[in-house]
């Protein structure tokens, strides 16, 4: 078990060990020796590790984005899974293995269909606006909507249009992309499809058409006040 | 409440008005019955409508479609129902785009062409049935910590603090000089108001800032002994960060400060910014 | 992702409510397979998981025993080990990592005024010894103002003085002039030239009484006033 090599103290171990001397004192560590480096940081932590943070934990001179390419093909077909997320790294137990997992599995709270869709159309559209998001499922969009969503952690706030009124959009989260096993925005369902189709532009309306609601963004994007109860409410 | 109700009265009056039409009919019309999250404006009235033609999307008569929303909105307002303005706003958009697709265009007319209306509300229909289905396709993916999950214990990382320690020439220089002088001077307390001036702080900066080619505190620029007595420290400082004005004026030296409050640094301007 | 075999929860319960079927029917699944779920599960427990627990929880006719051999062979050597922890078992970053789980700021703060002192000295009068830098401070050198010094490598040991008792020296190293962009130490300004920038005008008359003003500057209170003259003039 604890007959590895010790690396809590490269410089002296490699100078006991090694007589080949300076050189090896500060060369980073054989790939293999890397590679567990990065899979001890993955499975100690149940948030994905960016890239970065691993080459500044790991000693000088290592390549985790290489390494990485190994650990992952070596836990290829194994109950956990080496995976990207963003920038950062993970490992997720298989998928197909969930069901003996009853006993960790987290009840989330179940979404409203208002909030499923609104998810959906900022993932898919995104960086889009309120105003988008309201053109889109013609409806306004109530604030406890994008509350839950911003609370889970799910969607946040990405930069503002340089359209009139400057306002702000709404973008995913790595957390989402964890929660739905994504390694990026480009991998959602049928993404693809939906550009070809054309689905995913946005078509001025002809005129003006009263679907939208036309409510003007509010300047922090996140008032609407057109008066307007929302006329189902969930 | 008063939706409910509302969604209630529409698809009993929908489903009346159906009882002497075809079984297949009354099924397509079935498709309007809704579920407790009732229509999510008229949107989606007019998607779930267009249902009932059981076309593609962007083969569907739009014209059809306002006559069914007509006579949709009409059976609720029938019933003395108050229909949320959105409906009604709706509905009289669709008259209109029923008068432009019926009638012939009138070139005097502004504005965009019935056909093209129609596209686009066949197009937003689209999108948002489009958007429907990615939405389930997403909420059926294998989601963390239901299908798949992270570590149980994870690992804490301890923080570990590292400290460097650093020093400028002038901070060498100056505790040379502060023991060079120390046995000899007395403080400045015995024979000094505490004033330092600026034309003091002004010569001594002259004196120094030769040796200031690293950005340097305007505090280690203090006089010896006018570092600790508060009201000493004050002057000193005052005369100190007006005579670096003055030699910033005089082109001999840069002044910065990285944000309110943060020390004022200076270096002298020298070849690298010719 | 997902497209391992699909254990999905209808056969598990099959095989729950039918313990008596033909056996070939519901077959164990392969020993490789048994080993992904106990790894799985280990993986995402929150604590040790019993055999018995693991079996509770695999398909019926498992043998997690026998996995568990197999998966704790796969992971020697490498940066996750699976141990036994009294009658349970778990998964563990291996002993030997630990350091990775460690994150490191780098904080630069000023030099004491003790050590920066401590340091003109050796710079101004290399090779000194401690007495000597003792007598011009006034003070002693406390042991960790040397230390850190020494640690910082802006000093080092010079050669023993060849005066009674032998003391060992102090000089400054290359690094120390590499920081202070000295290409030797006889570029560092001398008195004249501090005097002339103003670091020495505050000479008082001669003849007054020094009172000697360092009260805030002994790290340990150990003051020795010598009144004696300077050792090292210009």
């Amino acid at each position: 078990m604890s007959d590895n090599i010790n690396m809590s103290e490269p410089d002296v171990e490699a100078v006991r060990d090694a007589p080949q001397q300076e050189e090896s004192l500060f060369e980073a560590p054989p790939i293999a020796e890397q590679e567990r480096m990065c899979e001890a940081i993955l499975f100690a932590s149940t948030e994905p590790v960016s890239v970065k943070e691993m080459n500044n934990r790991m000693p000088h001179g290592c390549d985790a984005a290489e390494a990485l390419v190994h650990l992952r093909k070596r836990y290829e077909g194994r109950g956990v899974s080496v995976v990207k997320i963003g920038d950062a790294w993970a490992m997720r137990t298989a998928p197909d293995l969930g069901f003996l997992m009853q006993k960790e599995t987290v009840e989330t709270r179940k979404l409203s269909r208002a909030a499923v869709e609104t998810l959906a159309i900022i993932a898919y559209h995104q960086p889009v606006t309120r105003a988008e998001i309201e053109e889109i499922r013609g409806v306004s969009v109530s604030r406890g909507t994008v509350d839950q969503l911003l609370e889970m952690e799910w969607i946040r706030f990405g930069r503002r249009k340089m359209t009139p009124g400057r306002p702000v959009t709404f973008v995913v989260t790595p957390q989402f992309l964890d929660h739905f096993g994504l390694s990026s925005p480009r991998d959602l369902p049928g993404l693809k499809e939906l550009r070809a189709a054309g689905l995913l532009e946005n078509r001025p309306p002809p005129g003006t058409i009263p679907l939208g609601l036309n409510s003007d963004e509010e300047e922090d994007g996140m008032v609407i006040d057109d008066g307007q109860p929302e006329l189902f409410e969930e | 409440m008063a939706e409910t109700d509302l969604n209630k009265t529409l698809q009993m009056s929908f489903a009346e008005d159906q009882e002497e039409i075809s079984v297949a009919d009354r099924m397509a019309a079935e498709a309007l019955i809704v579920d407790v999250d009732g229509f999510e404006g008229p949107l989606d009235l007019l998607l779930t409508l267009s249902r009932t033609q059981k076309v593609d999307l962007r083969k569907i008569s739009v014209l059809e479609l306002a006559k069914q929303y007509l006579d949709f909105v009409e059976r609720a307002k029938r019933l003395r129902l108050e229909l949320a303005a959105d409906y009604l706003v709706m509905a009289a958009w669709l008259a209109f785009l029923k008068s432009r697709l019926l009638l012939p265009p009138d070139p005097t007319e502004e504005g965009p062409s019935g056909e093209e209306l129609a596209a686009h509300l066949a197009f937003q229909l689209e999108r948002l049935q489009a958007m429907r289905d990615a939405a389930a396709k997403l909420m059926a993916r294998d989601r963390l910590g239901r299908d798949f999950f992270a570590r149980g214990v994870p690992e804490t990382v301890e923080r570990v603090r590292k400290v460097t320690f650093t020093a400028t020439l002038m901070d060498l220089m100056q505790g040379y000089a502060r023991l060079r002088t120390r046995d000899e001077f007395r403080p400045f307390i015995l024979d000094r108001e505490s004033v330092f001036t600026m034309e003091e702080a002004l010569e001594r900066m002259r004196g120094l800032i030769g040796y200031a080619g690293a950005w340097t505190n305007i505090l280690s620029y203090l006089p010896v002994g006018w570092e600790n007595d508060p009201k000493k420290r004050r002057s000193a400082t005052a005369a100190t960060f007006a005579a670096s004005l003055e030699l910033a004026k005089e082109g001999k030296v840069f002044i910065r400060q990285s944000e309110t409050f943060a020390p004022i640094e200076v270096r002298k301007r020298d070849g690298r910014d010719e």
